[in-house]
C-alpha cells in the first residue's frame, strides 16, 4: 500500500540529479530484494512481497489476488506484504505484470491462472535452490508455510536463505495447481492487507499527494457537454491572495493557486464565456423523445437475437402482453471526486492518481505531455471509490498533465469540486426498452420480444465498431436470456444524446435485469403462476440460474409464512460471468414509505477466493442498488445536468440500511466476478415485492417519482 | 477463419517463410519472410483514434532494388487493409510516419514488397488502454 | 479540405528530403451514428498522390484505419526545382489538391 | 494568525479566517487523515473533533477553531495503541475503500463518549455519514462490539 512514506520518499527522488536522454533510466521504487518472479520477491528475513498490479478501490482484490499466489507459494501468509507493480518498470518490462486494469468484476477471474502458476512456479524454484544446497534430490523436498523440509534428512530451511539462489533459475515449464478443495489460504475469509492503515490513517490517496512547491488547481468545464471555452476575464481574479495563474484551455479553465480552497473560491468569481456547441437547448424530454423515436422507428434498428417467427409466435398466443420499461442516467458519486497531482520536469512525468487502470493513467500522461512511455511513473494510490468512473476516460490525467506542463517543473494538484464531479460524469446510460410476450393457454411463454433504445458506451465513448452493429451492453439480460422460450427477438436502436455515457457499477445489468424480471413477474401474474415456481420452470434445471434461484428461495423460506402486510419478490440473472438472485421482504404503508424487512441475496461465483470480501461487496452491492434504485436520477436542463451534489443527489445512510442476509452458493468448475454481480437482482426483486404489496407495476425508476419513500 | 486466430503458422513452407490468411489477398499466398521491415507503434495507446505509427524497411532504393510498397495490416479493424503506400526509386527513402486508427488493442503488420517480387514482414502489438473494460468482451 | 505541408524550401541535387502533409478530414469510420441512429456513411480519402514535377513519386491508399485528419510523411529524392503537386480524392468523390515549389541546387 | 492545537502539537496557520478547517489540515498542515467529499458538509468524510465534538470540517472556519483541540484520525492511536473503535472496526472488517472511514471513526468515538452503550436509533442518529460502498451493516455491528467491549473511555 502506498503510505506516508512512500510519497516522502519518491518527492526526494524528484529532486536528485535525473540523466538526460531519450530514455530515463528506471528510478527503482521496487524492493530490492531477489524476485522469484515478477509476482514474488523473497527477502533474507523471510518476509515475501507479493505485487498487485491492477487496483484496490474497496472490491478487495489486493488481498484476494495475493491469496492466489500465497496458497501456490506455500509461504506463510504473516510474513506477506502486498506491493504496487510499478508502472515504469511494467512498460520498460514489455508488460510484465499483463493487464493492471480492475474493471468487469474481472480482476481475479481474469488472473487467476497466471497469478496460481506465478506462486507455483516461485515456489518449485525455491525447492530446487534448497536441494541443489543439500545436494539433494528436488522430490524428496517439500515446502510448507515457508520452510522447506528435506524428508529423509529432516533438514530445514526458510524460502528468505534460499531466494538468492532460486532467483537465479530459470522459471519451470509447467507447474500443476492444487485442487480448490485442498485450499488453506485462498478461499478462506483472510483479513484484507489494506484495513489496517485506512483505520490508522496511513493509507493514501490520490488526493492526498503531497509534494515539495506542489501548487493546487481547480476547474471548470463546459457546462453543456460537448461545449468549449470562449473567453475568460482573468483580470478580475488575478489580485486575489494566493492565486497564481488562470489557465484557459480548449474545453477548460483553470485557477492556479497556493493551496486547494483559494483556487475554487477564485474560480467561483472568474467570469467564463463558453460557445456551448448546439446541445444546449436539450432536456431530459427532448431526449427522452429521441428514445421513444428509437422505439418506433423501423429502420436504424440491428437484430441482436432471432429465434423462430415472432409474429407468428404471438399469432398462436392465448393472451399478449406489452409494457415499456424505463431506466434513468445516474452518476458514479465516487467519495472522492476526480483529480490527479503530476510534475512535467526535464522530460520526466510523475503522476499520483486513483485510477483503476494505471496502465490507462500512464499512456494518457505519455500522450499529453509528449513523452516516450519510458519516461512516465504512476505512483499507484489507493481508490476512493471507482465504480466504473475511473477505468474508462483517463480525462483527469489529461487535465493534470496539462495543467502541471502549462506550469513549467512545478507539482500540479488538480482536484474536481462535488458539483463538477457530479455534472461532467461518464454516465450510466439510460434505457427505454418496449417488451411483448405471447402466453399459451397454461400460461408459459410462446414468444418473447425487446426493443432496447439506447445510447452504446462502446461506440461512443470507445468509438469501436459494433458487431451487426449490437452493443452488448445495452441488450445484455434481452438478448442472453436464459428462460426456455421458442421464439426471442431482441432487437436494438441506439441512440446517443449528447450526454457521455460510461461504464457505471454494474453496466448493462445494473438496469436490464429490473427490466426483465419485472416483466417476468408480469408473465407469471397473467398466467397465475407463483413468481418463484414460475421461473424455476421455466429455467432448464442444469441451468446456474436455476441453481443459485432455488438456493436463495430456500434461505428466504420463500413459500413460509409472513407477517401481515409484509410481502415478497423475487428475481434471478446471470451477471458478470456469475449468477445471482435475490428475494426481497418489505411492507408499504398508506403514505407509500417502504420498509425492507429483509433482503436475501444469493450469488454463485464459481469459486469463492475470499468468503468475507464476497459478502462484503453483496452488502455493499445492496447499498448502492437502493441508493440508485429510490433516488437516483441525473436530469438534462438546458444540455445540463441539473444535480450538482449530495443534496440532490441523495444517497443512501446507515438508518436506511436493511437487513441483508447472503448466501453463497459456489457451484465450482468456473471463475465469474464479484464487484459487479451483487446489484443486478435487487431492484427486480423489491419491485416485484412492491407489486405484490400494492398491485401497482413499477415499470421505471427511480422509485421517487412514484412517490415511493423509504423507512 | 475467426479474425483474432490469424497468427495460425502453418510451418512446412521454405526458408521460413509461412502463408498467413491476412495477408493473402496482398501475397496472393508467396512466402512473406521476417525481417527487413520494421514497424514502430507504442506498446501501449490512451485510445485508438489517433496512434502513431513509423514504418521503415531496409533497402538501397536503388533502380535495381528498392521497395515497391508497404501495405498496413490490422488484426482486428473492420477493414483489415489499414493503408497501401506505393513507393519506387525515386522515393529515396523506405520510411513512413502517420497515425492510425485501432479498434482496440491488437497486432498491426507491415508488409514490404520488393521489387524483386518478395515480401517482408515486421509487426507491433498495441495495447489500447481505454478498451481494456471489453476487450474480452469483443474480442 | 485544408492542407498543410512540411518541405525543406532548399535542397542539395539528389538529396533525399522528407515531406509532410496533413489534411484536414473526418475519416468518417462508417460506424458513427447520428444522434437520431442514422449511420454517418463512411468516408475516407481514399487515395493520395504525390507529383513532383509531374512525376508520381507517391501514391497512397487509405482506410478509416488512418486517422482523422490524415497526416503523411514520406520521402523523396530532390532531382531539380520546381514544384511539389499533392493530390487526394475521398468516397464521397470530394478531391482536394494543394502545391508547394522546391528549390533544388 | 491563527493557534490551534492539532492532534496535541500547538500549530499556527497565517490564512484567513474564513478558510475551512479541513483544508487548513489537509493543505496547510499536511494533515490527510481528513477527506473531502462534498463540501456542503452532507457526507462526513471530513469529520474531526473540535474540544471532543464530531465537526464537518469543511463547512467549519478555521477562525472557529482559534485556540482549540483539534484531534483526527491520525491522533487517535498516536502511540499507535489502536482506539477500540479502530480494533472493532478491524475486527469485523468494516471498511471497503475506507475514504469515508476516517469520519466514521471520528463520528462513532464521539457517540461512544455520549452513549457508552448506544440503542440502534442513536446509532442510527448518531451515524449520519455517507460510506458509498455501502458498509453500513459493519459500521453498526463494529459500533455495538467497541461498546461491549468496555474500554471505551467516557
Amino acid at each position: 500500500m502506498t503510505t506516508r512514506r512512500e510519497f516522502l520518499k519518491v518527492s526526494t527522488a524528484l529532486g536528485g540529479g535525473l540523466a538526460f536522454g531519450f530514455h530515463l533510466p528506471a528510478a527503482n521504487a521496487q524492493s530490492v530484494a531477489p524476485e522469484i518472479n515478477a509476482w514474488v520477491v523473497v527477502r533474507p528475513d523471510d518476509t515475501v512481497i507479493i505485487r498487485y498490479a491492477r487496483s484496490e478501490m474497496g472490491q478487495g482484490s489486493m488481498t484476494s489476488a495475493a491469496q492466489l499466489v500465497a496458497e501456490e507459494l506455500e509461504c506463510d501468509w504473516s510474513k506477506v506484504r502486498v506491493e504496487y507493480a510499478d508502472t515504469n518498470a511494467h512498460v520498460r518490462r514489455k508488460r510484465a505484470w499483463g493487464d493492471m486494469a480492475a474493471v468487469g468484476s474481472r480482476t481475479i477471474r481474469q488472473s487467476q491462472d497466471y497469478l496460481r502458476k506465478a506462486g507455483a512456479g516461485a515456489r518449485e524454484m525455491l525447492l530446487i535452490a534448497a536441494a541443489q544446497g543439500w545436494n539433494a534430490p528436488v522430490a524428496e523436498c517439500t515446502a510448507s508455510s515457508g520452510v522447506i523440509t528435506h524428508g529423509p534428512s529432516g533438514r530445514k530451511t526458510s524460502f528468505g536463505k534460499v531466494a538468492g539462489e532460486a532467483a537465479k533459475l530459470a522459471p519451470p515449464k509447467e507447474v500443476t495447481l492444487k485442487d480448490p478443495k485442498d485450499w488453506k489460504i485462498a478461499g478462506k475469509p483472510i483479513r484484507r492487507v489494506d484495513i489496517p492503515d485506512i483505520v490508522a490513517g496511513r493509507i493514501r490517496y490520490g488526493i492526498d499527494a503531497q509534494l515539495p512547491g506542489m501548487v493546487y488547481a481547480a476547474i471548470a468545464q463546459c457546462p453543456v457537454f460537448g461545449g468549449k471555452l470562449k473567453s475568460v476575464d482573468a483580470a478580475k481574479i488575478e489580485g486575489r491572495r494566493g492565486v497564481i495563474r488562470v489557465l484557459p484551455m480548449e474545453d477548460y479553465v483553470a485557477v492556479v493557486a497556493d493551496n486547494w480552497w483559494r483556487a475554487k473560491e477564485a474560480l467561483k468569481e472568474l467570469p467564463i464565456e463558453w460557445s456551448f456547441g448546439g446541445n444546449e437547448s436539450a432536456s431530459s424530454e427532448s431526449i427522452q423523445q429521441f428514445l421513444r423515436a428509437g422505439l418506433d422507428d423501423p429502420s436504424n434498428v440491428v437484430v441482436a437475437r432471432r429465434d423462430g417467427e415472432l409474429e407468428q409466435g404471438l399469432a398462436g398466443a392465448a393472451k399478449v402482453l406489452e409494457a415499456e420499461y424505463f431506466t434513468p442516467y445516474l452518476a458514479h458519486a465516487t467519495l472522492e471526486p476526480m483529480g490527479c497531482t503530476a510534475v512535467v520536469k526535464d522530460g520526466r512525468v510523475d503522476v499520483w492518481t486513483s485510477t483503476q487502470n494505471a496502465e490507462a493513467s500512464h499512456a494518457t500522461a505519455a500522450a499529453t505531455a509528449g513523452v516516450p512511455l519510458e519516461n512516465v511513473y504512476v505512483h499507484r494510490v489507493q481508490l476512493g471509490g471507482g465504480f466504473g468512473r475511473r477505468g474508462g476516460s483517463q480525462d483527469f490525467v489529461r487535465q493534470g498533465v496539462q495543467i502541471a506542463k502549462a506550469m513549467g517543473s512545478t507539482p500540479v494538484k488538480l482536484l474536481w469540486t462535488r458539483e463538477e464531479d457530479t455534472q461532467h460524469d461518464f454516465y450510466r446510460p439510460l434505457s427505454l426498452v418496449r417488451m411483448k410476450a405471447g402466453l399459451d393457454a397454461s400460461g408459459n411463454p410462446v414468444a418473447w420480444y425487446a426493443r432496447v433504445s439506447a445510447p452504446s458506451i462502446i461506440s461512443t465513448l470507445l468509438k469501436l465498431p459494433l458487431k451487426e452493429g449490437v452493443d452488448p451492453q445495452a441488450v445484455v439480460s434481452f438478448a442472453d436470456q436464459p428462460y426456455a422460450i421458442p421464439v426471442v427477438r431482441v432487437e436494438y436502436a441506439q441512440r446517443n444524446p449528447h450526454v457521455p455515457v460510461g461504464f457505471w457499477r454494474t453496466v448493462g445489468h445494473s438496469q436490464n435485469p429490473f427490466m426483465r424480471e419485472c416483466f417476468v413477474d408480469e408473465l407469471a401474474s397473467a398466467a397465475g403462476k407463483d413468481p418463484y415456481e414460475y421461473r424455476r420452470g421455466l429455467l432448464p434445471a442444469a441451468t446456474k440460474e436455476h441453481g443459485v434461484l432455488e438456493a436463495t428461495a430456500k434461505a428466504a423460506g420463500w413459500a413460509g409464512p409472513l407477517p401481515a402486510g409484509v410481502h415478497r419478490g423475487i428475481a434471478v440473472t446471470e451477471a458478470y460471468g456469475s449468477y445471482v438472485a435475490a428475494v426481497a421482504e418489505l411492507a408499504v404503508n398508506d403514505k407509500n414509505v417502504v420498509d425492507i424487512k429483509r433482503l436475501v441475496l444469493g450469488i454463485d461465483c464459481g469459486h469463492v477466493v475470499n468468503p468475507d470480501n464476497v459478502v462484503a461487496q453483496m452488502q455493499g452491492s445492496a447499498v448502492f442498488m437502493l441508493t440508485a434504485m429510490f433516488w437516483g436520477d441525473i436530469t438534462i436542463k438546458d444540455g445540463r445536468v441539473e444535480q450538482s451534489n449530495f443534496h440532490d443527489y441523495r444517497m443512501m445512510r446507515l438508518r436506511e440500511m436493511p437487513k441483508v442476509e447472503v448466501v453463497l452458493a459456489p457451484s465450482g468448475g468456473f471463475w465469474g466476478g464479484v464487484g459487479e454481480p451483487g446489484q443486478a437482482a435487487i431492484a427486480p426483486a423489491i419491485c416485484n415485492a412492491l407489486f405484490a404489496a400494492t398491485g401497482r407495476r413499477i415499470r421505471s425508476l427511480p422509485l421517487k417519482n412514484h412517490g415511493f419513500e423509504i423507512a | 477463419m475467426r479474425r483474432r486466430s490469424f497468427l495460425v503458422v502453418l510451418l512446412g513452407l521454405a526458408f521460413g517463410a509461412r502463408a498467413d490468411p491476412l495477408l493473402d489477398p496482398i501475397t496472393k499466398g508467396a512466402p512473406v519472410r521476417q525481417g527487413r521491415v520494421k514497424l514502430e507503434m507504442p506498446l501501449l495507446a490512451d485510445n485508438g483514434n489517433s496512434v502513431a505509427m513509423k514504418v521503415s524497411v531496409e533497402s538501397p532504393m536503388t533502380e535495381a532494388d528498392h521497395v515497391r510498397a508497404i501495405h498496413l495490416v490490422s488484426e482486428r479493424n473492420p477493414e483489415a487493409r489499414m493503408a497501401s503506400f506505393h513507393l519506387g526509386p525515386r522515393a529515396g527513402a523506405a520510411e513512413i510516419i502517420s497515425r492510425v486508427r485501432l479498434a482496440g488493442s491488437q497486432r498491426v503488420v507491415a508488409l514490404a514488397e520488393m521489387s524483386d517480387g518478395s515480401f517482408w514482414m515486421g509487426s507491433a502489438s498495441v495495447v489500447v488502454t481505454l478498451s481494456a473494460c471489453v476487450d474480452e468482451m469483443l474480442s | 479540405m485544408a492542407a498543410r505541408i512540411q518541405l525543406p524550401g532548399r535542397a542539395r541535387r539528389g538529396e533525399v528530403i522528407r515531406v509532410g502533409i496533413l489534411i484536414q478530414h473526418p475519416m468518417e469510420t462508417g460506424y458513427r451514428l447520428e444522434v437520431d441512429g442514422r449511420k454517418v456513411p463512411k468516408n475516407v480519402i481514399r487515395s493520395f498522390a504525390c507529383r513532383y514535377n509531374g512525376v508520381e513519386v507517391f501514391r497512397a491508399e487509405m482506410s478509416p484505419g488512418i486517422a482523422a485528419n490524415p497526416f503523411l510523411q514520406f520521402h523523396t529524392v530532390a532531382l531539380d526545382s520546381g514544384e511539389l503537386e499533392f493530390s487526394w480524392v475521398d468516397d464521397a468523390g470530394a478531391s482536394g489538391s494543394a502545391r508547394e515549389a522546391i528549390t533544388v541546387g | 494568525m491563527i493557534q490551534l492545537t492539532v492532534n496535541g502539537r500547538s500549530r499556527e496557520v497565517d490564512v484567513e479566517p474564513e478558510m475551512p478547517l479541513l483544508w487548513v489540515l489537509r493543505d496547510v498542515l499536511d494533515v490527510k487523515s481528513p477527506k473531502f467529499g462534498c463540501g456542503i458538509a452532507q457526507c462526513g468524510a471530513c469529520t474531526v473533533h473540535v474540544n471532543g465534538e464530531p465537526v464537518r470540517s469543511c463547512s467549519f472556519p478555521v477562525s472557529a477553531a482559534a485556540g482549540k483541540r483539534v484531534l483526527t484520525l491520525e491522533g487517535l492511536a498516536p502511540a499507535g495503541r489502536l482506539h477500540p473503535v479502530q480494533q472493532a472496526w478491524i475486527e469485523h472488517q468494516v471498511p471497503q475503500c475506507g475514504y469515508c472511514q476516517g469520519g466514521q471513526i471520528l463520528a462513532a468515538v464521539a457517540l461512544l463518549r455520549k452513549k457508552p452503550n448506544p440503542t440502534d436509533k442513536d446509532i442510527d442518529e448518531a451515524m449520519t455519514n455517507i460510506c458509498r460502498c455501502g458498509t453500513y451493516a459493519r459500521i453498526r455491528t463494529a459500533i455495538h462490539a467497541a461498546a461491549k467491549s468496555g474500554k471505551v473511555k467516557a
